[in-house]
């Protein structure tokens, strides 16, 4: 199972800090898919952090990383 | 010197972080709360932060300054929580040994922090409330690789 | 807003001159004393002002920056006396709506200081002594009228 | 009789913080050239403020004004 951190307006589309998806491993396309097919949340501009660094659509997330959902970020 | 924080903050030790003798010059940008934004009144701002990812990022902005102005040394704090009018959100402090540099990175700074720093504001008006990014037009879409890492 | 004084200077005091609740960005300039110029150690630096003339400059480049920037506000210190490293010798602290209008409107100032403004530097090192202008290229002749009024 | 205020070298070469010069009335360009004959002092790059503003060579003086020799600025 993978822990997804939310933030920001995700966090409350999730209803919390965080929404889990039932994988072992999987890539970022297919994480975003998932979000968007389990949670109905719209990901077309949302960014994958995997270990606190930006992630690629190929890279792959396994249950033992740190993953969050970046929505476009606004501060400063 | 890079730091994500609810404290409030204080320009003059952000800027003191940067202070040495071989810099003449400390070029500091502070954001603060702005009552108006085309027309609307806002009450508050409430800032949130994915922390120990965003200060990596900070960091990196600082990195990415050193890169390009060698000589340049860079301190930035940003805070969290809820946030009135005139409330400072962010301080970036630069100092170099000539002054031109300390504008022209501390520019950069600002520039990426909004690009690449995960630190969100909601804003708070009169008639209700929303979560500012997603509107904007220039986030639509994955960035390309180049802008993120 | 514009002062010389042989106190010294606070970026922080100086910078909340020009908070207000229509502006989200200040950005502050400070000039401070560089150990080293040109390889040379410099030990302290006096700086001397026709104090009154000078405030009447410093104000005159917050009017000229009110016709090129009209939503900035400005404020500047200059302080006199003896100064050693990193002591803070001039704070300019800008305020704009936008932050873009904020480091022009800074750094315009801190150019037009070095142009107009009557205060004059020494320079101690440990071989000798002197006042600084003189010897600047870009100083010679009499300025054009435009530059000076 | 002209007083006239010295600032930085120009004060160390007058030796005090002004000279004057025996006069009551001449245009600035005239006084720049009683300063370089009476006090041998190179005035090539030195302006002058007539009652805190900058002056132009053809402006009047008066022994009424305050006057000013500005030499080459470095604050900042």
């Amino acid at each position: 199972m993978i822990k997804v951190n939310c933030f920001a307006h995700l966090k409350e589309l999730a209803g919390g800090n965080h929404i889990h998806i039932d994988k072992k491993e999987l890539t970022v396309k297919e994480l975003l898919e998932e979000v968007q097919r389990q949670y109905h949340i719209q990901t077309d501009s949302v960014l994958v952090a995997i270990n606190e660094e930006y992630a690629f659509p190929d890279d792959q997330i396994t249950e033992y990383d740190t993953v969050a959902l970046i929505p476009p970020v606004s501060g400063g | 010197m890079f730091s994500v924080t609810s404290e409030p903050l204080s320009i003059e030790e952000i800027s003191n972080k940067v202070v040495r003798p071989e810099a003449g010059a400390v070029v500091t940008f502070t954001g603060t709360v702005r009552e108006f934004t085309k027309g609307k009144r806002t009450l508050y701002l409430t800032y949130e932060a994915y922390a120990s990812m965003a200060e990596k990022q900070l960091k990196r902005i600082g990195d990415e300054i050193k890169e390009r102005w060698p000589d340049a040394m860079t301190a930035i704090s940003h805070r969290t929580g809820k946030l009135g009018i005139s409330d400072i959100a962010v301080v970036i402090a630069v100092s170099t040994p000539h002054r031109k540099d300390a504008y022209e990175a501390n520019e950069y700074a600002i520039e990426r922090i909004k690009e690449i720093v995960p630190i969100w504001k909601k804003e708070k008006w009169e008639d209700g409330e929303e979560w500012i990014g997603d509107q904007l037009e220039k986030s639509a879409g994955i960035p390309e690789k180049e802008e993120i890492r």
